[in-house]
C-alpha cells in the first residue's frame, strides 16, 4: 500500500489501470496478469466479489485474530473492574449478598466482552486496510469514479519489478477491457 | 474532479484521528484538573475576614490553646466560635485600642457579634462529629493543618469523602496520643506504624465505613 | 462548475414512471442494473429537493412538532420533577419505563434483520436491512432517553458510570439497571459501528456520483477514502461476519438484561423465569412490526416497489407471525405458572391482571398481539398491504399494551394490600412518550434524506447474482 | 467529582457550599431589629391564595415579593435580616450555637436563663451543638399533659412526654406531637390590631386601662369574661382576685370538645366538683359506653399504659376483656375482645338495663335489653370490684350516673373507680353569655383563647350575638373567626413561649416554661388579666413565680428549681374524695325517635378545630377510616347500600332546621340509623391550611342537644374527592395481621407462624449470607395486641425527622410520606357492616437480605455493620427501583420539591441531626439513626463503656401511648426486644419472602367471652 517506496522506479506514476463491465473479466483479467507474473496489483469493483482477492495473491486475513483479542480483553476488563468495585475499591454489604456475587456480574462482563471484540472488529479492518485516506493517486483517474458504482478495474502498480509503462500498457489492452489509463502519482 | 483532496489530507485525516482521542483524554483531564483544584475545594484559600485574625500569632507566638476558643471540641459535634467576651478577655487589656481589635470592641459595645467567614463547611448532609474524633486520637492538625503557621486561616485538605474515607480505612496511620491531640505542630513519628496500631487498639478505634456513620 | 453539476444531475436517471411490484417470487425486480441501482438509491439522497416528495416536507414538520413537545415536557420535568408524572407508591414505575421497554424492543428488529439473517443467508434481507439498523439506533436513541428522564435526578445520571470520582464511590453492579447502563450503551455502539462499517462503501458510491462538489467532499470525508480494493474488500467482509457474529448474541442478551429489570426483582408479575426468551420474542416482534410500518409506505413514497419487493415484505410478515406464536406461548405460560405454582401472590396477580381495574388493557394486548395476528396465516392477507400495515400497527400498539400490563399491573397491587393503589398517567406522560415518537420520525425522515436507505452494494450482489442465473451480461440489458 | 447535595433548595445539585457564603452570625439580637409595619390584610390575602400545604411552597414563590420578606422578617425577627443569604439549615443553628457561647458573656441573650432548668443533661452551661431537654406541659379542656420539650440552640424542635408526669408517664398523645409545629405557624398573629388595623400593645393598654375605670366604677358590670377551661391555679387566682375586685363581672367558659354532663354528673355523686377517676390496672373486665378511654379525655395516656399491663399475655397472665359498647369505630374499640355496635340514643336505656340487671334500683323502661348484655352483665358480677364500667365522653348524664351506679353496686368503687377533687371552676356557660349579651348585660367582652364564633352551637346564634357588646376583646394566636368580630384583638402566646402553670386530671400541677421568647411578641392570659387588674407592665414570669412564692413561703427557691426540672410541683395531687350518698338514677327523656341520627366529635386529628391549621395533623391518617385533609360523615354499609351512598357521595344531614352537607365515608363498625359527623373544619379564618376544608359540624349543632341529636339525612347531588392513604383495608388471605382467641393462644402460643413452612435456603444462588452482626444488631418488636391505632408514633416520626407535607392533592394520589403508617384492616368473621379491626404500624423491616438494597445501581441504600437498612439521600439518584422492589412499600419519594427550603420558621424547627431530603431522592425509616448515633458515640466517649438497653429509643417508640413499639439490640439476650422477638408469638411479615425482617411484629390476641364467642362484632341493636 505505502508509496514510500524508497528507490521510486517511475517518479510521478503510480501505475496503470484498465477498466472492464463485469466482475467475471476483472476475475479472469486478473488470473491472467498474475501468471504473467504481476504481483504488485490491486483490484477494484463496487461491490465484493468472490475470489477476486485471492485471484492477486492475497492469502492471510488477521481481523479475526484482532478481534479475538479484542474480545478476551474485554471480557477481564468487565469482570476484574466489578470484582475491584465490590471487593476492593468499597467493600459494601449490600442486602446481604456477597462482596463477590459473581452470577451478579455476568451482564456486564459479557456486555464489555461484546463492545470491545465489536469496537476491534472495526477498528482492525479499517486500520489494515489503511483507511481514512481521502487522498489516492487511483483517484486521478477519472474514469475511475465507476469504480464504486458499476465498473471493475485492475491496477499493475508501477512498483512491480515486471512494469515496464508501455509493454504493461500493452498487455493491459489484451486483457478485452474498455480502456486502460496510467495512473498518475 | 477526480481528485477532492490534496495528498497531505491524508495525514491530516490520521493525525486527526490522534487528536481526537488526545482532546477527548485531556478535557477530562483538566476536569479532573478543576474538580480536585482549589477552585472547588477551596484549600489554601484564606477568605476574607471581618478581623485580621491570626492563627499564627495567637497560637505559635502567644501559644494559647486550641480550646481556649474552641471550647467545645471535646464535648459537642461543634468546636465552638469563641464568643467576644473572649476576645475581650485580653484585648481589654491588650492591643485595645489599635485599629485592628476595633471590631472587637464595637462587637462588645453593640451587642452584635463578629461575622466570620466559614473556612471549614462541610455539605448539609454531612454530620460530622468533632468531639469522638478528638477523643479518639485524632489531632486538631490532621485536618486542619499546623494553625500555628497560618497567618489567616486556610483549608489544607480538601474535605472529600474520599479524604475522610482514606483515614477511617486505616485510621492506624493517622491516630495519635491523646496528649498530642492540641498540638498543631505534631509530627507522626517514624514508628507511626506500630504506634498507631497499639493506639488504634488502646482506644477502641474502630474503622467505620458505614454510610450512616457521616450520612443521616 | 456548475453545468459540471447539472450533467452530474442529469447523469443520474430516476424512473418517471410508478414502477409496479414485481411480485412476492423475487428480491429485486427485472431490468436493474449496477448503475441503475446505484442511481435509484443513490438519487434519493444527492438529487435536489425537487426530486423528493412533498409528503417528505409534512412528515418532517409534524414529527418536527412533536420534538418540539418533547423538549416542553422535558423542561417540566427537570424544572418540576418526576412529580409531573403519574407516579406514586407503589407504582413507582410508569411511563417512562414502558416506553423504555418498548423503544428498545423495536431497536431489536435491524440488528437481527441485518445480523441474524446474514448469517442464515436469507437473501430478501438485502433490501431493509440498511433501514432497519437505522431504525434500531433511532429507537436506541429513544430507548436511552428514558432511564435518564424518569431519574428522581437526572443530572446525576453519570453516577451510574463507574468513574473514579471525589466519593470514592461506584456504582452497584448487583443491580439489574446498572446491567442495563452496559447492555444499552454496548448495544447502541455497537448497532452504530454495524450500521456505518455497512454504509462505508455505499457512502464511496455517493462520493463518486453526488452532483455536487460540497456533497461529494461531506461523502469522501464520511466514506474514510473507500476505494473497493479487492483486498480491502476481503478483511470488510471478515469484519463485518464478525460483527453480525457478534451483534446476534448482543441483540439478545439486551433484551434479556432488559427483562432482568423484571425478572430480579421479587415482584409477583415480574419475578419470572420465562421473562428473557418472552421479552426477546417480543422485541423481535415488535421491531418487524415497526419495521413493515416504516417500510410499506417508505417503498410506495420512493417508487421503490421493485427493490423492496413483496417477497421481503411477506417474508417478514411470516416471520413476524412466528415470533408472535412464541409471544402468544409465554403468554400462555405465565397464566399457567400463575395457576400452577399455586403461589397466592401469584396467581392473585394473574387474576388481577386479566379482572383487575385494567383487564379491559390485557384483553385487549390479547386481541392486538395474539388474534389478529393470526390473519397472517392467509396469503391474502400477507399481500394486501394494506391489511399487512394496518396489523404492523396493531402490533407495535399491543407490544406497548404488554409491557404498560407488565410494569403497571404488578406494581399497583402486590404484597400487602395496605400499600395498594392506581396509576393514572398525566397529560405529560403522553406527552413525553408522544414526543419521542415525533423525535424517532425526525431521524427516519432525515435519515432516507441524507443516507441511502438501502444498501447499494448488497442490491450490486443481488444484481450480480440475478444476472448469473439469467446468464446474461448487465451491459445488454443497459444498452 | 463534588458530592451533590440533596438538601439544596431548589433541587439543582451542582453547587458546592462556598466557604464565604454563609457566615457566622449573633442570635442575641435576633429579637431586637426594629420593625417596619406592612399592610398585612393585603398580605393575607397574598398568601391566603395558596390554601393548604401548598403554601409551604407557594410561600417561596410568594418569597420573592419585598412585601413577604417584610412579612417575614416580622414574624421572626432577624432570622430574615440577620442571616446573609444562602446560609444553609445547619449553620442557621451553628450560627444559633455561637450566639450561645455568646450568651453568657455579652449577658444580653433573649432567654431568662437564670431561672430555666435543663432536665436531663444539665450542663454547667450550654454546650453548642448539645440539645437540651426542659420540662413544661400542654394543656387541652383545661388539663395538663407533662412534657419535655427538646431544644436545639434555643429553638425548640421536637416534644417528647414526661416520664414523671401523671398524665404522660413518658408518651404523647398526637396534640402534643405536632404542638410544635404551631409554635412556628407563620399564620399566627403578629400585632395587636385595633378594628383590623395596625396597633400596639401600649395603645392597648392604654384604653383597656381607661376602660377598666369605667368597669371598676361599676363594680365590674357589664363585664363578661370568656375563657377556655382552665386549671391553672395562677390564673384562677388573678380571676378570683378580678371577680373580688368587680363582683358584678362574670366569668364564662367554653369548650366545645368537654361535655359539661361529665362534670354535673360527677358533682351530682360527689356531692361537689369531682373528677371520676378510672384504674385500668386494677379491672379484669371492661365495659364502655362509648367510651374512647384509650385516646380521649385527660388521663387517656395513663388509660392506655394501664390497659396495655393488663392485656400482656406473655407472662402467663390472663387478660383483661373489654367489651365496647359504642355507636361508631372509635381507637380504643378496635382493641375490644367484644365490639357492639349501639346508637349512641340507645346508650342510656342500654346502660339502665345493664344496672338493672345488676341490681341497681333503675326507672323502669319499655323495650327489652339485648340477650348479650345479660352475658356481659354475668361477666361483670363474677369480677365484683376487680370490673369497671367506663362511659363516654360525650354520652349525657344519665349515662354517667348509671356507670357510676354500676361500678358502685359492683364493689368498684376504691379499686377500680376513684373520686378526685376537681380544679375545674365553676363558671357561667356561653348559653348564659349569649343570653347575656342579647339581654344587653354585656358591656365589656373579653375572651381569652376561645373562638366561639366559630364553635358555639348554631343555636346560639352567637356571631349575632356577640355584636350586642360595646367592647370586644379578644385574645388569640390567629386573627381568626372570633377576632374578626372583636374590637380589640391581642396576639397570644404558644405553650413554648410563656410562663404559666396547669393541673393534670388528678390535679398535679406542672409550671410551664418558655423555651423562647414569643415569637410575635404574643400576650398571655395572665398578662391580659394584669392590666385588666390595673398592673399593665407585670410580665407572665413575675406573675406565675409570685403565685407560687405566695404558695411556698419558704425555700422557694429550691421549691421553685426541682419543680421546674421535674415538671410537676410535688405533692399537688388531688385528694381522693368518699363518695356521697347513693347514686339515684333518673328518668330517662329519650329523644324524640326518628330514623336517623348524628353523633358529633371532635375530629380525630384536628379535635374541635383549634389544631385546623396544622399540616401534620391534616395530613395525618384519620384513625380507622385513614382519610386526610377532610372531616367526613360515617354511615354502616348496610345504610349506605340502602340509601345508594358511595364513598365520596353528598349526604345532607339536618338537624332541626339545620343543615350540612359533607362527603359520605361508608365505614364498618357504624352503627345502624346513626351517622357520624366531626367538629374541627368548615374554618374560615384559621390560616392557610385549615381554611376553607369540609364542613362545620357546628353549624349544625344545637345546644340542647350537643352531641347527640335525631336527624334526617338525604343523598345530594355531586361527589367530592377524598384522599386516603389506604384504598384497600381487607387483608385479601395474605394475613399480614395473624390473631387468635386466648384459648387459641394458650394451646399455641406460637399461632402467627404455625402454618409457615420454613424457607428453602438452598434455592438461592448465594451461600448462606457471610455477613455477622458482632457489635450491635439493631432490631425492632411492634405488639400487634396493644397497638390501638393512634397514630401518635406516625407523628413523632414526622416531628423528628423533618418530614415534609405534601398536601392534600399528593396525598390523593399516593404520594404521601410517613416514615411509618398504621395499616388498618377489617377481618372477615362478622358481616361487611360489623368486622373485626386490626392495627398494624408498619415501619421499614430492615431486612436482613434487604431486596431493595440489591437493585440500587448507586448503592445508595446499603446496609450498616449493624444491620441497618441505610438510606443516603444524598447518594439518590432516584430511579425508585427500591420501592417498587419493596413488598412493604415502606419508602416514600419525593416526587417534587416537598421539604420547604424558604421559610426561615421551618429552618429553626427542623430537626439539626436529620437531613432534609430534596426532590428527587427516596427516604423511609433510619430506625432514628440519629439517635442511634449520638448514643454510640456518648458511650465510646465514657470510655467506650456499653450501651445500656433502652437508652436508644426511636421517636416512635417513645411516643407510643401502649409501649407496643420496642427498639433494641438483638445481639443482647437480656434486652427487651431480644425477649420480645424470642416469644413464641412474634413473626414476621412476609416471611415467606426470605428477607430476614429485623422489624417483627406480636401476634394479635382476643380474650373474647366464650357465651358470646361468634358474636363478637354481631350486629345487636339495643
Amino acid at each position: 500500500m505505502s508509496h514510500a517506496v524508497s528507490t521510486k522506479r517511475y517518479e510521478g506514476l503510480y501505475g496503470a489501470l484498465v477498466e472492464f463491465d463485469t466482475p467475471e473479466d476483472l476475475l479472469d483479467a486478473c488470473d491472467k496478469a498474475y501468471a504473467e507474473g504481476f504481483r504488485k496489483m490491486d483490484a477494484f469493483a463496487p461491490m465484493p466479489v468472490d475470489g477476486l482477492a485471492e485471484a492477486i495473491g492475497y492469502k492471510k486475513n488477521k481481523v479475526a485474530l484482532c478481534v479475538l483479542i479484542g474480545g478476551i480483553t474485554g471480557m477481564c476488563f468487565g469482570f476484574g473492574l466489578l470484582q475491584w468495585i465490590s471487593q476492593v475499591a468499597y467493600p459494601l454489604n449490600v442486602g446481604g449478598r456477597p462482596l463477590n456475587s459473581w452470577p451478579a456480574f455476568i451482564p456486564i462482563t459479557f456486555e464489555c466482552m461484546i463492545l470491545f471484540s465489536a469496537l476491534t472488529s472495526m477498528i482492525s479492518m479499517l486500520a489494515m486496510n489503511g483507511l481514512p485516506r481521502p487522498y489516492h493517486a487511483l483517484f486521478n483517474v477519472p474514469a475511475f469514479e465507476r469504480a464504486s458504482v458499476d465498473k471493475f478495474f485492475l491496477l499493475i502498480e508501477s512498483q512491480d519489478p515486471k512494469f515496464e509503462p508501455d509493454q504493461t500498457v500493452d498487455f493491459l489492452k489484451t486483457l478485452g477491457g474498455n480502456e486502460v489509463n496510467f495512473v498518475p502519482e | 474532479m477526480a481528485q477532492l483532496f490534496r495528498p497531505s489530507s491524508n495525514t491530516i485525516a490520521k493525525v486527526s484521528i490522534v487528536a481526537v482521542v488526545l482532546l477527548a483524554s485531556s478535557t477530562i483531564g483538566v476536569a479532573y484538573m478543576i474538580d480536585r483544584g482549589s477552585w472547588i475545594t477551596n484549600v489554601q484559600v484564606a477568605p476574607e475576614q471581618p478581623i485580621a485574625f491570626s492563627h499564627k500569632h495567637h497560637v505559635k507566638d502567644d501559644g494559647i490553646d486550641c480550646r481556649y476558643c474552641h471550647t467545645s471540641v471535646e464535648t459537642s459535634h461543634f468546636a465552638g466560635v469563641p464568643p467576644t467576651e473572649t476576645c475581650m478577655s485580653c484585648h481589654s487589656q491588650i492591643w485595645n485600642n489599635v485599629t485592628a481589635t476595633q471590631p472587637i470592641r464595637d462587637s462588645w459595645a453593640s451587642g452584635k457579634s463578629i461575622a466570620w467567614n466559614r473556612v471549614h463547611n462541610l455539605p448539609d448532609y454531612v454530620y460530622f462529629n468533632h468531639s469522638i474524633h478528638v477523643n479518639k486520637g485524632i489531632g486538631c492538625s490532621s485536618c486542619h493543618g499546623n494553625v500555628a503557621e497560618m497567618p489567616l486561616i486556610y483549608k489544607v485538605n480538601t474535605l472529600n469523602m474520599n479524604w475522610c474515607i482514606n483515614c477511617h480505612r486505616n485510621p492506624a496511620q493517622y491516630i495519635r496520643p491523646r496528649a498530642e491531640i492540641f498540638n498543631v505542630a505534631y509530627q507522626y513519628p517514624d514508628n507511626q506504624a506500630e504506634l498507631g496500631a497499639k493506639l488504634v487498639k488502646e482506644y477502641h478505634v474502630q474503622s467505620l465505613l458505614d454510610c450512616a456513620t457521616c450520612h443521616r | 462548475m456548475d453545468q459540471i453539476e447539472k450533467a452530474n444531475v442529469n447523469n443520474i436517471h430516476l424512473p418517471t414512471e410508478v414502477i409496479p411490484d414485481p411480485g412476492a417470487n423475487i428480491v429485486l425486480g427485472h431490468g436493474l442494473d449496477y448503475k441503475t441501482v446505484t442511481d435509484r438509491i443513490g438519487g434519493i439522497v444527492v438529487l435536489p429537493w425537487k426530486n423528493s416528495p412533498k409528503k417528505w416536507l409534512v412528515g418532517a414538520f409534524i414529527s418536527f412538532c412533536f420534538v418540539n413537545l418533547l423538549m416542553l415536557a422535558v423542561y417540566l420535568l427537570f424544572t418540576k420533577g418526576v412529580g409531573i408524572w403519574g407516579l406514586n407508591i407503589p407504582v413507582a414505575w410508569g411511563f417512562a419505563i414502558i416506553n423504555f421497554v418498548w423503544w428498545i424492543g423495536i431497536g431489536h428488529a435491524g440488528t437481527l434483520i441485518s445480523a441474524v439473517l446474514f448469517l442464515v443467508k436469507q437473501d430478501w434481507r438485502t433490501s431493509i436491512n440498511r433501514f432497519s439498523e437505522a431504525m434500531t439506533l433511532f429507537a436506541v436513541a429513544c430507548a436511552g432517553m428514558f432511564p435518564i428522564l424518569h431519574l428522581g435526578r437526572p443530572w446525576l445520571f453519570y453516577w451510574l458510570l463507574p468513574y473514579p470520582n471525589s466519593m470514592w464511590l461506584w456504582p452497584q453492579p448487583r443491580s439489574p439497571l446498572e446491567w442495563d447502563v452496559f447492555a444499552v450503551s454496548t448495544y447502541g455502539t455497537v448497532s452504530l459501528v454495524f450500521w456505518y462499517v455497512g454504509l462505508l462503501p455505499d457512502l464511496a458510491s455517493l462520493r463518486d456520483t453526488a452532483p455536487y462538489l460540497w456533497q461529494r467532499k461531506i461523502y469522501a470525508i464520511l466514506s474514510l477514502g473507500w476505494r473497493g480494493s479487492a483486498i480491502h474488500w476481503h478483511r470488510y467482509q471478515k469484519a463485518y461476519l464478525l460483527l453480525a457474529g457478534l451483534a446476534t448474541p448482543l441483540v439478545l442478551s439486551v433484551h434479556t438484561i432488559v427483562s432482568f429489570d423484571f425478572a430480579v426483582s421479587q415482584l409477583p408479575g415480574w419475578h419470572t423465569t420465562i421473562f428473557p426468551p418472552y421479552f426477546v420474542a417480543g422485541a423481535v416482534y415488535s421491531g418487524f412490526a415497526m419495521v413493515l410500518t416504516l417500510v410499506i409506505p417508505l417503498r410506495a413514497w420512493y417508487n421503490m416497489r421493485d427493490l423492496i419487493t413483496l417477497r421481503t415484505i411477506e417474508a417478514a410478515a411470516k416471520l413476524m407471525l412466528g415470533v408472535g406464536l412464541i409471544v402468544a406461548y409465554g403468554y400462555g405460560m405465565e397464566a399457567f405458572f400463575a395457576w400452577y405454582s399455586g403461589d397466592k401472590y401469584e396467581s392473585f396477580m394473574y387474576w388481577n391482571r386479566m379482572t383487575g381495574p385494567y383487564g379491559f388493557m390485557y384483553w385487549l394486548l390479547i386481541l392486538c398481539n395474539i388474534a389478529i395476528p393470526q390473519l397472517l396465516w392467509s396469503q391474502k392477507v400477507r399481500h394486501n398491504l394494506g391489511l399487512v400495515w394496518t396489523i404492523s400497527i396493531v402490533i407495535n400498539i399491543g407490544m406497548w399494551l404488554e409491557r404498560f400490563e407488565i410494569v403497571v399491573t404488578s406494581l399497583h397491587r402486590d404484597f400487602l394490600p395496605s400499600s395498594w393503589g392506581m396509576y393514572i398517567p398525566t397529560k405529560w406522560d403522553i406527552a413525553t412518550y408522544a414526543g419521542t415518537l415525533g423525535f424517532f420520525m425526525l431521524l427516519i425522515f432525515l435519515f432516507v434524506r441524507a443516507l441511502p436507505s438501502i444498501s447499494i452494494f448488497e442490491v450490486r450482489e443481488q444484481v450480480h447474482h440475478d444476472l448469473q442465473h439469467e446468464n446474461k451480461p448487465a451491459v445488454e440489458e443497459h444498452a | 467529582m463534588k458530592d451533590h447535595s440533596p438538601s439544596h433548595p431548589n433541587g439543582n445539585m451542582n453547587e458546592h457550599d462556598k466557604t464565604t457564603a454563609s457566615a457566622l452570625v449573633p442570635l442575641e439580637s435576633l429579637l431586637e431589629t426594629p420593625h417596619k409595619k406592612v399592610d398585612l390584610a393585603e398580605l393575607r390575602e397574598k398568601l391566603a391564595a395558596g390554601r393548604g400545604p401548598a403554601f409551604w411552597r407557594t410561600l417561596d414563590e410568594a418569597a420573592e415579593s419585598e412585601h413577604l420578606k417584610e412579612y417575614v422578617e416580622q414574624e421572626f425577627p432577624g432570622l430574615s435580616g440577620q442571616i446573609p443569604q444562602g446560609v444553609d439549615r445547619r449553620n442557621l443553628l451553628k450560627v444559633m450555637g455561637a450566639s450561645l457561647a455568646m450568651a453568657g458573656a455579652a449577658g444580653c441573650t433573649k432567654l431568662p436563663l437564670e431561672s430555666i432548668v435543663p432536665y436531663v443533661r444539665q450542663p454547667e452551661n450550654i454546650v453548642p451543638g448539645l440539645p437540651m431537654f426542659y420540662a413544661t406541659a400542654i394543656t387541652n379542656a383545661g388539663y395538663a399533659k407533662g412534657v419535655l420539650v427538646e431544644s436545639h440552640f434555643n429553638r425548640p424542635t421536637k416534644v417528647e412526654g414526661n416520664p414523671d408526669h401523671p398524665a404522660s408517664l413518658g408518651s404523647t398523645t398526637i396534640f402534643e406531637q405536632a404542638s410544635i409545629l404551631n409554635l412556628y405557624d407563620p399564620d399566627r398573629s403578629e400585632t395587636v390590631l385595633q378594628r383590623g388595623g395596625l396597633s400596639t400593645w401600649g395603645q392597648f393598654t392604654g384604653a383597656a386601662s381607661l376602660e377598666a375605670q369605667s368597669v371598676g366604677s361599676r363594680q365590674g358590670e357589664g363585664l363578661a369574661i370568656l375563657t377556655g377551661l382552665t386549671t391553672s391555679p395562677t390564673f384562677i387566682s388573678q380571676m378570683n382576685a378580678l371577680l373580688a375586685q368587680w363582683p358584678k363581672a362574670k366569668w364564662y367558659t367554653h369548650e366545645p370538645s368537654a361535655n359539661p354532663a361529665v362534670r354535673s354528673a360527677a358533682k351530682k355523686i360527689a356531692g361537689r366538683p369531682a373528677y371520676v377517676d378510672y384504674d385500668f390496672s386494677q379491672a379484669d373486665v371492661i365495659v364502655s359506653l362509648e367510651s374512647d378511654f384509650l385516646n380521649a379525655g385527660p388521663a387517656s395516656l395513663k388509660n392506655a399504659r394501664q390497659f396495655a399491663a393488663k392485656r400482656g399475655i406473655d407472662n402467663g397472665q390472663t387478660p383483661v376483656r373489654y367489651y365496647a359498647v359504642e355507636s361508631s369505630p372509635s381507637v380504643s374499640g378496635s382493641l375490644a375482645d367484644h365490639r357492639f355496635s349501639v346508637k349512641s340514643s340507645a346508650i342510656p336505656a342500654m346502660a339502665y338495663q345493664l344496672a338493672k340487671a345488676l341490681g341497681v334500683a333503675s326507672p323502669d323502661l319499655a323495650g327489652t335489653a339485648p340477650d348479650w348484655l345479660a352475658k356481659v352483665a354475668e361477666d361483670l358480677s363474677s369480677h365484683k370490684s376487680r370490673c369497671l364500667v367506663i362511659p363516654g365522653e360525650y354520652q349525657p348524664e344519665s349515662v354517667h350516673l348509671a356507670a357510676y351506679a354500676i361500678n358502685a353496686a359492683l364493689g368498684n368503687v376504691g379499686t377500680t373507680v376513684r373520686l378526685l377533687e376537681s380544679y375545674i371552676p365553676e363558671t357561667s356557660s356561653l348559653e348564659d353569655l349569649t343570653s347575656d349579651l342579647n339581654n344587653g348585660h354585656v358591656e365589656m367582652l373579653v375572651i381569652i383563647e376561645a373562638n366561639p364564633v366559630y364553635s358555639a352551637p348554631a343555636s346560639l346564634n352567637f356571631e349575632a350575638a356577640i355584636r350586642k357588646a360595646r367592647l370586644v376583646v379578644r385574645l388569640g394566636q390567629h386573627f381568626d373567626e372570633t377576632s374578626r368580630w372583636s374590637h380589640w384583638h391581642v396576639p397570644s402566646v404558644h405553650y413554648l413561649e410563656t410562663w404559666t402553670d396547669a393541673r393534670a386530671f388528678d390535679g398535679t400541677v406542672t409550671i410551664l416554661q418558655p423555651l423562647v421568647e414569643p415569637l410575635y411578641r404574643g400576650k398571655s392570659p395572665h398578662e391580659m388579666l394584669s392590666v385588666l387588674l390595673g398592673k399593665p407592665d407585670a410580665t407572665p414570669h413575675d406573675i406565675v413565680k409570685a403565685y407560687w412564692q405566695s404558695t411556698n413561703p419558704n425555700g422557694f427557691d429550691a421549691f421553685w428549681k426541682t419543680s421546674l426540672h421535674n415538671g410537676v410541683v410535688a405533692g399537688t395531687a388531688a385528694a381522693v374524695l368518699n363518695a356521697g350518698g347513693p347514686v339515684t338514677l333518673p328518668a330517662l327523656t329519650p329523644l324524640e325517635s326518628s330514623e336517623w341520627e348524628v353523633t358529633f366529635q371532635p375530629d380525630p386529628t384536628v379535635g374541635d378545630g383549634s389544631w385546623a391549621n396544622n399540616g401534620w395533623l391534616q395530613e395525618l391518617p384519620k384513625p380507622q377510616t385513614k382519610t386526610t385533609w377532610d372531616n367526613l360523615i360515617f354511615v354502616r354499609p348496610s345504610d349506605a347500600e340502602k340509601m345508594g351512598l358511595h364513598n365520596g357521595d353528598l349526604l345532607k344531614v339536618t338537624v332541626k332546621d339545620r343543615s350540612v352537607t359533607g362527603p359520605v365515608w361508608v365505614t364498618p363498625n357504624q352503627a345502624q340509623g346513626s351517622v357520624r359527623i366531626f367538629f374541627g373544619y368548615g374554618r374560615t379564618a384559621s390560616g392557610r391550611v385549615g381554611n376553607k376544608i369540609g364542613y362545620s359540624a357546628y353549624a349544625i349543632q344545637d345546644a340542647s342537644l350537643p352531641y347527640i341529636a335525631p336527624a334526617t339525612i338525604a343523598k345530594v347531588p355531586g361527589r367530592y374527592e377524598i384522599a386516603n392513604t389506604q384504598a384497600t383495608q381487607s387483608m385479601e388471605e395474605r394475613e399480614p395481621v395473624r390473631a387468635a382467641e386466648f384459648a387459641e393462644f394458650k394451646e399455641h402460643p406460637n399461632f402467627p407462624t404455625l402454618e409457615e413452612k420454613p424457607v428453602p435456603k438452598e434455592l438461592s444462588l448465594y451461600p448462606e449470607s457471610q455477613w455477622t452482626y458482632p457489635n450491635h444488631k439493631w432490631g425492632m418488636t411492634i405488639d400487634l395486641n396493644i397497638c390501638t391505632g393512634c397514630s401518635a408514633c406516625a407523628i413523632a416520626c414526622q416531628a423528628e425527622n423533618n418530614i415534609a407535607v405534601v398536601g392534600k392533592d399528593q396525598v390523593a394520589r399516593g404520594r404521601h410520606m410517613h416514615w411509618i403508617r398504621i395499616d388498618q384492616y377489617y377481618s372477615g368473621n362478622g358481616t361487611l357492616d360489623e368486622p373485626v379491626s386490626y392495627n398494624q404500624p408498619v415501619p421499614c423491616m430492615h431486612c436482613e437480605n434487604a431486596p431493595c438494597e440489591v437493585v440500587c445501581p448507586v448503592g445508595a441504600t446499603v446496609h450498616s455493620n449493624e444491620g441497618i437498612n441505610q438510606m443516603v439521600y444524598n447518594r439518590c439518584v432516584g430511579t425508585r427501583y427500591c420501592s417498587n422492589n419493596c413488598p412493604y412499600k415502606v419508602r416514600r419519594f419525593n416526587f417534587y420539591l416537598y421539604s420547604d427550603w424558604e421559610t426561615e420558621s421551618l429552618k429553626g424547627m427542623r430537626n439539626p441531626d436529620v437531613t432534609v431530603r430534596s426532590r428527587g431522592v427516596m427516604e423511609k425509616c433510619s430506625y432514628c439513626i440519629q439517635r442511634i448515633q449520638e448514643v454510640k458515640i456518648k458511650a465510646e466517649k465514657e470510655d467506650n463503656r456499653k450501651i445500656v438497653d433502652g437508652e436508644i429509643i426511636t421517636a416512635c417508640q417513645q411516643a407510643c401511648p401502649t409501649q407496643a413499639i420496642t427498639f433494641g439490640d438483638l445481639n443482647d439476650p437480656q434486652s427487651k426486644v431480644a425477649q420480645m422477638a424470642a416469644l413464641k408469638r412474634n413473626y414476621s411479615l412476609l416471611d415467606d419472602l426470605n428477607n430476614r425482617p429485623r422489624t417483627t411484629y406480636l401476634g394479635n390476641v382476643r380474650n373474647s367471652n366464650e357465651a358470646l364467642r361468634g358474636q363478637r362484632g354481631s350486629n345487636r341493636e339495643g
